[in-house]
């Protein structure tokens, strides 16, 4: 069973980020963003890992996807884009992707790894994580808030028109 | 401390001129040299009186490496000294005589050359040599750069700097390499006098020194940025360049090359000699084919050099003294070509041989100092020229008769082109107008002294040969 | 909430290789997306998309490893990647004011 | 060194007195007066010439004064002393170049009246005797040398004194060059006997020359064909010559000086000096023969067409030293001696003569343009008759001693020779005829307004004639052969320095050679007075010469100034030229450049990869990464 959910949210999670990659309407690939976004959540549930589940829906899913959307609908390009690289660049690109599947396929397969270790029962769990964070990752924790504020500053900044325009 | 101060003077001076600004630089500048050239000649005096090395300082510097701040001068090194202080007050004296722009920086930067290329001829270590013979082209470089005369004067430059500088970086590996050869790091020139070098290591350090000497000199066919930067840089860091800068590689090579490798120098020694002969021939040739009076002079000055290099490839003792003596010689007579071309150029604004004429007969000073600074160079007996020709040549055909023929035929070729010049120049009718005011105050002192000099060297000269005796017999007789 | 909503044997289920499989792909595929697309917000889209393979990943490996510090890990990369993406798509609205597109290969100033 | 004595001090001073009236020039030249200059500048001269008479008187019968003074070059074992050595045959140069010297610079005072340059004209010939007696009384190679070059420098100096004139510093440019490739030659023999005696001073290289030529014949051969070589240059012998005629375009007194008296007999010296040397060098020494045999005959055949008065002197010098060069080549060195002192007196006496008759014409030098001069300069007159029977070698004046001790020493040799020799004799007896006759004899060939115009020279030019015209026609006496029951006191004299000559020829046969040779300059002279004062209708008689076979070879002096020009100094700039456009620029400098352009070109392919597209820089991210990965993996 748990098996069974495992893999469809893989393929899930594949499909739709394969289509994210190929529909023409960037509208359309923000959407399936977000159904993989939605199965890895799935996928981090499977493993056990629920509070990276909700995290990640709440970044991604609340507030990634809509800073996208926004942007979209902040140019104006519900429409199709035409512009498209030639033929042999996307061939070139597509192989590019699968040697590196490859390589990164060879890569792990050569390593090795202990296998044979228990799961952790609870490692995945909110008091878990929020012990290790406000313990061992505090300081790493406040910059994070800086770097947000920095990044809001920056944003600012960046999109003020009368700044650009001196 | 007294070698330490041929290096503070013009060093210090050169910032205090950076500082004072324009109006005193001029004065400075000549009180700064006159004091370098005071220190060495007091110093050439205590040697003769004691005739022992003039030590200067030995500080430790960078330990862990085995370099140190280590100066002193011998006889050698003093005579390279003198050449090199009494050059560069003749470049400050025929300077005067002109406007430049930013006049401070530009007395600071030749104060500055003087006070490097001071640095190389007594440093007794190799690093620290190395250091002051690349330090040597920083102020070159922007002499040239900020007050050089050509319509292509970057691409000039850059040649002029990427040449010598890439030669030079083949002897930093040498000198490198000599350096550790025993496992611990010594760059001491003792340490290096005293290695025992395989034939092959010999072979290839002489090749990594000899390359940077050749272009440094230059001779053929490593010259090719000489004659743009001899006649694009402004008179007096011309005489810079080749009565002092090509000294540097001169001297260098008698004093990093000659002693250390003398393997190599034995079967290498004559093929370089011959070259070097060779270029002799080929700079009179190229002399003799020039239009522009600086440039042709560059070639004369290139033809010289190269009969020095081929009488330190004979390396007997007889050689070396012709060679040594001959780079006296070749600083005050080049100086006194370049400040002929110089006097010339401030008449008419051009160096174009065909635009002179008939000029004698206005400057009358001028056209007989300028006729002994020319038959110095030709080498006419009792001028300075013919000691140091007739020494080289005579050393020269014991030891190889083709590169003395190569060489000697210059001789004759050599009184073409200046008598030609000559000819061209200050005989004849006046055929154009300009201005003709005999020489001056500062230039009829600076011109009756090098045409001095030059009389002077020509008639006694043993004393150079004494100043260096020591020396010369120390590296063939250990 | 009960703890044992998924138990162990559940997570123990699917072989960690193939997690580290499905994240490979995952980042292939966002690699495939961010060569072959000319539009920067796909291309953003993509570099999302490697994030979250490679936040799979750890997760995977802080599970089967019993090692909690990994899942902080993810949690701070997933802090930067909302940084990043918020100052990207600021320089985006900036492109796209100046030169009027999204297109990355109209963006050929980037040499001197 | 050693201590100063009286003698070492007089020396010193001989040569040093004309070059302090060089030095003089710089400190009153402009200011005092022609006059003062002029006595001044001759002042220090004569007394140079009286320190020289007495060395004379101290010289030691069997030996040389030997004075040092300190080294001039060191190094090793490498050693010029700076040295001289006064022997009897340098005192005797010594007061031939002082007194002649001190004569023309006295003649001079009138010569150059009113001239511009007239204290520096006095000024370089006072430098001109400072260095040939430097070449004279040098103990050593390289010291005779930088006297040797010094005298060039100041024929240079001299040739060229009118520097105005584009022509005649070309001269000057022209004589101090083909000197400079005499010198060349002279260098290397310096070079080479420094090599193989490890010395210059004479009297050892004289003790050594022995050992040395046991070791290797050839060496001393080499040594003194080089030497032999250098002379050419200085001494005007073919192939070298070319210069002595151009060089008449210095003032006059000039040529009488240097370029006939002093300076050209410099390459005599020299042999002479070196004799030692070259009695060890029996090729060398038929090469001299050949040598100064066809320049004798080469120069007395262009002089018979020449129309300048100074050019037909100039050949005459050129083909008497190659009459010198003959007899050094025949060993007959006390001949070849005795005629450069004769040479010396009645040559500088002709050229003084052709002087005073410029002065008095104005500067016409062109003997057509003249004639019947005997009247309107008396005194010139007698005295360069004077001088023409010396030279065509009439008894009893100097000129037939000379010439017959010559050709009798030849005659021992190889009565070949001797025809030759006297045959020159009679080229020098019809051109020189031909000279007088038609400057002083016939009818005058000059306008009126001309004529009218020309007058004798001042006294202060005609008491150095009358003093020359004496030594010509005495000079002989100094060395009155045996068969005139002489006792040859000149050669006995030089004996310390050159041995006697071992050619002598019986009486008998002597006196029938003297006989043939006086008949047939007599007959030469009977000829040309016929051809150019009885038919008076010269120059138009000379068509006689041109129909001569080789009239235009003679006329274009064997054309070997177009044939130095075409083979070598057009080449010479040619190929500096063809160097400068296509081995510089084309080659070195492009070879250079071409590392500078090759780092540009590979610098260039590099950009290009920093196109500025995105998507490429992703491309090449990606590549790479996956380019590691894979090493890494495969590793």
């Amino acid at each position: 069973m748990a098996a069974a959910l495992f893999y469809a949210l893989s393929l899930i999670c594949i499909v739709s980020s394969l289509i994210m990659i190929f529909h023409k309407n960037t509208m359309y690939s923000v959407l399936f963003l977000l159904v993989t976004f939605f199965s890895v959540a799935g996928l981090y549930v499977t493993l056990n890992a629920q509070f990276l589940a909700i995290v990640h829906i709440i970044v991604y899913a609340g507030a990634i996807m809509v800073l996208f959307l926004y942007v979209i609908m902040f140019l104006n390009m519900s429409h199709i884009i035409n512009f498209q690289k030639s033929k042999a660049i996307k061939i070139a690109a597509t192989a590019t992707g699968l040697m590196f599947l490859l390589v990164i396929i060879a890569a792990l397969s050569s390593a090795t790894y202990n296998g044979n270790v228990t799961a952790g029962h609870e490692i995945g769990l909110a008091s878990t994580l929020g012990h290790i964070i406000f313990n061992e990752f505090l300081i790493p924790f406040e910059v994070s808030s800086i770097l947000f504020l920095s990044a809001m500053v920056g944003v600012v900044i960046f999109n003020k028109k009368d700044l650009i325009d001196e | 401390m007294g070698v330490l101060l041929t290096l503070l003077i013009p060093f210090i001076s050169a910032i205090l001129i950076l500082l004072a600004g324009k109006n005193t630089s001029q004065k400075l500048a000549v009180m700064s040299t006159a004091a370098s050239v005071v220190v060495t000649g007091i110093l050439t005096a205590m040697y003769f009186k004691d005739g022992a090395v003039i030590a200067g300082v030995d500080w430790p510097w960078v330990s862990s490496m085995g370099i140190r701040f280590h100066l002193e001068a011998d006889g050698v090194s003093l005579l390279l000294l003198l050449i090199s202080n009494v050059v560069a007050l003749i470049s400050i004296y025929v300077s005067l005589g002109d406007n430049y722009k930013n006049v401070h920086q530009y007395y600071a930067l030749i104060l500055m050359m003087q006070a490097f290329m001071n640095g190389v001829f007594v440093a007794q270590d190799l690093i620290l040599y190395y250091i002051f013979w690349e330090l040597v082209l920083i102020p070159a470089y922007f002499l040239l750069l900020g007050w050089g005369r050509h319509d292509k004067i970057r691409s000039v430059t850059l040649k002029f700097f990427l040449y010598t500088f890439l030669g030079s970086l083949l002897m930093l590996v040498g000198i490198i390499w000599l350096g550790s050869y025993n496992g611990t790091p010594d760059f001491s020139l003792n340490a290096i006098y005293g290695l025992s070098l395989t034939t092959n290591t010999q072979i290839a350090v002489f090749a990594a020194f000899m390359i940077a000497y050749a272009i440094k000199t230059p001779f053929f066919p490593f010259h090719s940025w000489m004659a743009d930067t001899y006649t694009a840089a402004p008179a007096p860091v011309t005489i810079l360049f080749s009565g002092v800068m090509s000294k540097m590689a001169l001297y260098s090579i008698f004093r990093f090359v000659l002693p250390v490798v003398p393997d190599a120098i034995a079967t290498y020694g004559p093929f370089v000699m011959q070259l070097a002969a060779f270029s002799v021939l080929y700079a009179s040739l190229m002399a003799l084919a020039q239009k522009d009076i600086k440039r042709m002079f560059a070639y004369v000055s290139m033809a010289h050099v190269g009969l020095i290099v081929a009488a330190l490839m004979i390396n007997n003792i007889e050689g070396v003294h012709g060679a040594l003596m001959f780079m006296a010689v070749h600083a005050i007579v080049t100086s006194g070509l370049f400040f002929t071309a110089q006097i010339l150029f401030r008449m008419k604004g051009t160096h174009d041989i065909y635009s002179f004429g008939g000029i004698r007969q206005y400057m009358p000073v001028f056209a007989g100092l300028y006729m002994v600074v020319l038959f110095a160079s030709i080498g006419l007996p009792l001028t300075n020229g013919f000691i140091g020709e007739f020494m080289i040549l005579t050393a020269l055909l014991k030891a190889n008769t083709l590169a003395m023929v190569l060489a000697s035929i210059s001789i004759v070729i050599g009184a073409v082109y200046m008598l030609l010049t000559y000819r061209k120049v200050m005989l004849g009718q006046d055929n154009t107008s300009g201005n003709f005011s005999d020489l001056q105050h500062n230039d009829k002192f600076l011109f009756l002294s090098i045409a001095f000099v030059i009389i002077f060297m020509g008639i006694y000269s043993t004393w150079i040969t004494q100043l260096c005796d020591n020396t010369v017999l120390n590296i063939f007789q250990p | 909430m009960n703890e044992t909503l998924i138990t162990p044997d559940l997570v123990m289920a699917v072989p960690l290789e193939h997690y580290i499989a499905v994240s490979a792909i995952l980042f292939s595929i966002g690699i495939i997306g961010v060569l072959m697309r000319r539009n920067l917000i796909v291309m953003f889209l993509s570099i999302e998309l490697m994030l979250n393979s490679v936040n799979l990943l750890a997760v995977a490996f802080s599970i089967y490893h019993n090692d909690s510090n990994a899942q902080a890990f993810v949690f701070f990369i997933m802090v930067v990647a909302a940084a990043e993406i918020a100052v990207g798509l600021a320089m985006l609205v900036m492109i796209y004011r100046n030169i009027r597109t999204i297109d990355i290969d109209a963006l050929k100033q980037l040499k001197w | 060194m050693a201590s100063f004595d009286t003698t070492h001090i007089i020396s010193l001073l001989v040569p040093l007195l004309p070059l302090a009236g060089f030095f003089g020039y710089f400190l009153y030249g402009d200011k005092l007066s022609e006059s003062k200059v002029g006595t001044l500048a001759s002042g220090w001269v004569i007394l140079s010439f009286l320190l020289s008479l007495v060395l004379f008187g101290q010289i030691p019968v069997d030996g040389a004064i030997q004075v040092n003074y300190f080294n001039w070059m060191q190094a090793g074992s490498f050693t010029v002393p700076f040295a001289f050595q006064i022997d009897q045959l340098s005192v005797i140069m010594m007061m031939l170049v002082t007194g002649v010297g001190s004569l023309i610079h006295i003649y001079s005072i009138g010569y150059m009246h009113g001239d511009n340059g007239f204290s520096r004209f006095f000024a370089y010939l006072n430098l001109f005797i400072f260095f040939m007696l430097l070449l004279v009384m040098a103990n050593n190679y390289v010291l005779m040398f930088a006297g040797w070059e010094g005298v060039g420098l100041c024929s240079y100096l001299l040739i060229g004194f009118w520097y105005k004139n584009p022509e005649y510093s070309a001269a000057a440019n022209k004589a101090f060059i083909v000197n400079r490739i005499g010198d060349l030659f002279m260098l290397y023999g310096l070079y080479m006997i420094f090599k193989h005696f490890g010395t210059f001073v004479y009297s050892d290289i004289n003790g050594m020359a022995q050992s040395v030529f046991n070791a290797d014949t050839a060496i001393i051969g080499i040594i003194t064909l080089l030497l032999f070589a250098g002379a050419t240059g200085k001494s005007a012998q073919i192939p070298l010559h070319t210069w002595l005629p151009d060089a008449m375009a210095g003032p006059t007194p000039v040529s009488a000086l240097i370029h006939a008296a002093t300076m050209v007999t410099a390459g005599i010296y020299l042999i002479i000096r070196s004799n030692v040397l070259f009695a060890l060098a029996p090729l060398t020494n038929e090469i001299i023969v050949i040598i100064g045999l066809a320049t004798t005959l080469v120069a007395g055949m262009i002089a018979l067409k020449q129309n300048d008065i100074k050019k037909v002197l100039a050949y005459s010098t050129v083909s008497q030293l190659g009459l010198m060069f003959f007899a050094l080549g025949v060993g007959a060195y006390a001949a070849a001696f005795f005629h450069l002192l004769t040479h010396a007196f009645f040559k500088a006496l002709l050229f003084l003569g052709a002087g005073s008759v410029i002065h008095g014409m104005h500067g016409e030098q062109d003997i057509r343009k003249m004639g019947g001069l005997s009247g309107k300069m008396k005194y010139t007159h007698i005295t360069f008759l004077i001088a023409v029977i010396a030279i065509i070698a009439l008894p009893p004046l100097s000129g037939f001693f000379s010439k017959d001790y010559i050709l009798a020493s030849v005659f021992g040799k190889s009565p070949v020779l001797w025809f030759f020799g006297a045959l020159s004799g009679l080229l020098t007896a019809f051109y020189m005829m031909r000279l007088y006759l038609l400057v002083f004899k016939g009818k005058s060939r000059m306008p009126e307004a001309d004529a009218a115009k020309i007058h004798e020279s001042p006294s202060v030019m005609l008491m150095p004639l009358y003093v020359l015209a004496g030594l010509s026609a005495l000079g002989g006496f100094m060395n009155i052969p045996s068969i005139f029951g002489g006792s040859q006191w000149l050669e006995n004299f030089l004996k310390p320095v050159v041995s006697l000559s071992e050619l002598h020829i019986d009486h008998g046969t002597e006196w029938i050679l003297m006989g043939i040779s006086t008949v047939l300059v007599l007959g030469i002279v009977f000829w040309t007075y016929n051809m150019y004062v009885k038919k008076n209708d010269v120059p138009e008689s000379d068509a006689v010469l041109a129909t001569m076979p080789f009239a235009n070879f003679l006329n274009r002096k064997f054309y070997f100034d177009e044939f130095y020009d075409a083979v070598f100094s057009q080449p010479l700039l040619k190929f500096s030229t063809f160097i400068q456009k296509w081995i510089e620029t084309s080659i070195v400098d492009k070879v250079t450049d071409s590392f500078g352009m090759l780092s540009f070109f590979l610098s260039g392919q590099v950009r290009k990869l920093q196109n500025g597209h995105i998507s490429f820089y992703l491309f090449a991210m990606v590549l790479g990464i996956l380019g590691i990965l894979t090493i890494f993996i495969l590793l």
